[in-house]
């Protein structure tokens, strides 16, 4: 079943082009790779799916009116906060799941220390946090791997995996290539 | 229906064309039209009974004030126009008004300022229109740099845009709001309003400068635009034709 | 309504106490030097110390909502709230938030001062209540400055802001001079409740709408 | 019209000196937007014919 379809999409900023005639259909419980090179459009892509951004030209259908997990460029964490303030403002509980899971990325000692002191791989893993707790039906992520070690790395992929095999649908972009069940948009022209 | 004309007549290609042709006609024959409002003003009128000969600072003042506000309203509606249609030009032509409107604006006060010396032996009263302009410069100036900060100039139209039709409620309420506070503080001072209704003899001269002014002002703003299209579509096929 | 967001724009203001704490800090502070600058012996009109504090609660105000919007946008929480819908919530709860951990504050810091002078305490109150209703007004078109100057400092921002405040402050001007002479004040005020009304229910829309812009 | 009649005219009496300052930066202004415009877009589309 059809789950996003994008007919012939272009997006400039200035009137140079950033996407030039993209087309894709991404089906629900698919797991999609959008590629390219730096600067070829895929943040564009995203935002434009999850509805921030506007195409220039084309169209866009989307059939899915739930909520989505959107997991952009920025951290979503607040810097004077620690560990714990910062997952709770995120609506997120303190149960043995995300205990677990810090312990697991090795945040756990931290927990009360603020998000300043935090190393950006150290905090990219604790924004994930709220990603691995979500139970929306899509999830759309950018550069989720960037600046995770490798255990981390293959927690993520065995995440996506799962959900995978739950139906949910995730659309991620990343310039790495790892062996794996997904299929790969490439918007490169 | 009304989009479809738009973007037939209203693209940045069919404006630039035409005004590339009449640009410069335009502009000499109301910059002509204007030296010659002025000249029967300064010298084919007789002195103003109160002010002497200092009077005649009116046929540059009053245009550039009226002008001014003009200028806004103006820009207002190209403003509205490209909210509502998501007319580029409209865009261009609302940002290109912004500096003339500034230029024009910065003048009506200066002539004022140089106009009070003589009239009220002070370059500078803390008078209800005066102190109007000054907060319609600000407000340009305002828009000016709004514009300039930002790299993505599909969303500096928007911001623009949006400021403009804000600042546009906000210019009456301005007006009143300083009139309604220089009757407290400002009672004594001579009003240029004040006075009895002005005579033919220079009311005729004055409609012609305001007139010829209008043509002149409009003139700059079509040069602007055009400097501002040309920027703005760089990367456009059809620039490559001109 | 969702009282959750609410609770975290409270709870995220209240950490920040640069961001709370300062602002009526530096109010506290220039509000006791200011007559250290005056002859004491002289005496000084009432209305110098109140205009004088209209102005320096400007200042103040826009110093305390800096930071309302970028601190959100550039850690990615705007955006959140926009995948969300929820960007003209969190508006009104962030200019709400200011408006009670730092505009009120404000307000009573400049009552305290005005009892001190030589004014009566009818004139304190005036004082007092000017200040709440035209604190929210100030801190609706500062933040609308900040939306509109994200990032790029609030000096454009004071210029975009300034030519919506000067009626504002007129306002203020006039009711001082009115409350000295004993005159009635319910005219001044209840224009100055309108525009507080008519401004906090618009300028959240056209903030939200350009934060949506910001995050294209 | 002899010359001193002229030079009435033009010095206006007393203010005549405010009144020609006013004059002098209007055209100043109006001439310097039109020749700074004009190199403006003589330049943009220098850089466009260089593209091309």
């Amino acid at each position: 079943m059809k789950l996003i379809e994008a007919k012939n999409i272009s997006y400039k900023i200035n009137d140079r082009n950033i996407l030039n005639n993209i087309s894709f259909v991404i089906n629900y419980g698919e797991l999609v790779k959008i590629s390219g090179d730096n600067g070829s459009g895929k943040t564009t892509i995203l935002k434009i799916i999850i509805g921030l951004t506007k195409q220039t030209k084309g169209e866009l259908m989307n059939h899915n009116e739930d909520k989505v997990c959107f997991l952009g460029h920025k951290n979503n964490l607040k810097n004077y906060l620690s560990i714990r303030e910062n997952l709770l403002i995120q609506g997120l509980k303190l149960d043995s799941y995300n205990l677990d899971l810090l312990e697991k990325f090795n945040l756990r000692k931290h927990i009360d220390n603020s998000v300043g002191t935090l190393s950006f791989g150290q905090q990219k893993k604790l924004s994930l946090v709220r990603v691995l707790n979500s139970d929306e039906k899509i999830l759309i992520l950018d550069e989720p791997f960037v600046g995770l070690d490798q255990n981390s790395k293959e927690f993520l992929k065995n995440f996506m995996e799962a959900k995978v095999n739950e139906n949910k649908t995730i659309i991620f972009t990343s310039h790495i290539d790892f062996e794996d069940d997904y299929r790969e948009i490439k918007i490169n022209e | 229906m009304i989009k479809k004309f738009f973007h037939q007549f209203a693209s940045p290609k069919s404006y630039f064309a035409i005004a590339n042709k009449f640009v410069k006609p335009f502009l000499v024959f109301f910059f002509l039209l204007y030296i010659s409002a002025l000249a029967w003003g300064l010298f084919f009128t007789p002195p103003d009974a109160v002010q002497g000969d200092s009077y005649r600072i009116i046929y540059m003042h009053v245009p550039a004030s009226f002008m001014a506000q003009i200028l806004f309203a103006v820009m207002a509606i190209t403003s509205a126009v490209f909210l509502i249609w998501k007319l580029k030009l409209a865009a261009y032509v609302s940002k290109s008004i912004a500096p003339i409107g500034a230029i024009v604006t910065f003048f009506a006060l200066f002539s004022g300022s140089i106009w009070g010396i003589p009239t009220w032996g002070t370059w500078w009263q803390w008078d209800a229109r005066i102190t109007s302009t000054l907060i319609l410069l600000i407000m340009y100036l305002g828009l000016i740099s709004l514009h300039a900060s930002f790299e993505n100039k599909e969303k500096a139209d928007k911001f623009f845009s949006v400021l403009v039709l804000i600042g546009v409620v906000n210019i009456p309420i301005i007006k009143k709001s300083v009139d309604w506070w220089s009757t407290l503080h400002q009672s004594a001072s001579i009003t240029l309003t004040s006075k009895p209704a002005i005579d033919p003899v220079m009311l005729y001269p004055l409609m012609f400068s305001i007139v010829s002014f209008i043509g002149l002002i409009f003139g700059l703003v079509i040069l602007s635009s055009q400097n501002e299209i040309l920027k703005r579509e760089k990367y456009k096929s059809w620039i490559k034709n001109i | 309504m969702n009282s959750s967001i609410l609770f975290i724009e409270i709870y995220k203001l209240f950490k920040r106490r640069r961001a709370w704490v300062g602002p009526v800090l530096v109010f506290l502070l220039i509000i006791i030097s200011f007559p250290l600058t005056l002859d004491i012996n002289s005496d000084n009109p009432p209305q110098i110390y109140l205009s004088f504090i209209w102005i320096s609660t400007l200042l103040v105000t826009m110093l305390g909502t800096e930071l309302i919007f970028s601190e959100d946008f550039e850690d990615g929480t705007l955006e959140q709230y926009a995948v969300n819908n929820q960007l003209i919530e969190i508006v009104f709860y962030k200019i709400l938030v200011h408006w009670v951990l730092i505009g009120i504050p404000l307000a009573f810091v400049a009552f305290l001062f005005t009892l001190s002078l030589d004014i009566s305490i009818h004139i304190s109150s005036i004082t007092l209540l000017c200040l709440v209703i035209s604190n929210l007004i100030f801190i609706n078109f500062f933040s609308l400055g900040n939306a509109l100057s994200l990032k790029k400092g609030s000096i454009l921002g004071l210029l975009i802001t300034i030519p919506f405040l000067i009626p504002v402050l007129i306002v203020l001007g006039k009711m001082t001079t009115s409350a000295l002479l004993g005159l009635s004040l319910m005219g001044h005020l209840s224009l100055l409740v309108g525009v507080m009304i008519l401004v906090a229910s618009f300028i959240p829309f056209i903030i939200s709408f350009i934060l949506r812009t910001h995050l294209e | 019209m002899n010359q001193d009649s002229l030079t009435n005219m033009l010095s206006m009496g007393d203010h005549g000196v405010y009144v020609w300052i006013v004059v002098v930066v209007l055209f100043v202004i109006l001439g310097s937007t039109i020749i700074l415009l004009n190199r403006k877009i003589r330049q943009v589309k220098k850089e466009i014919n260089e593209e091309r």
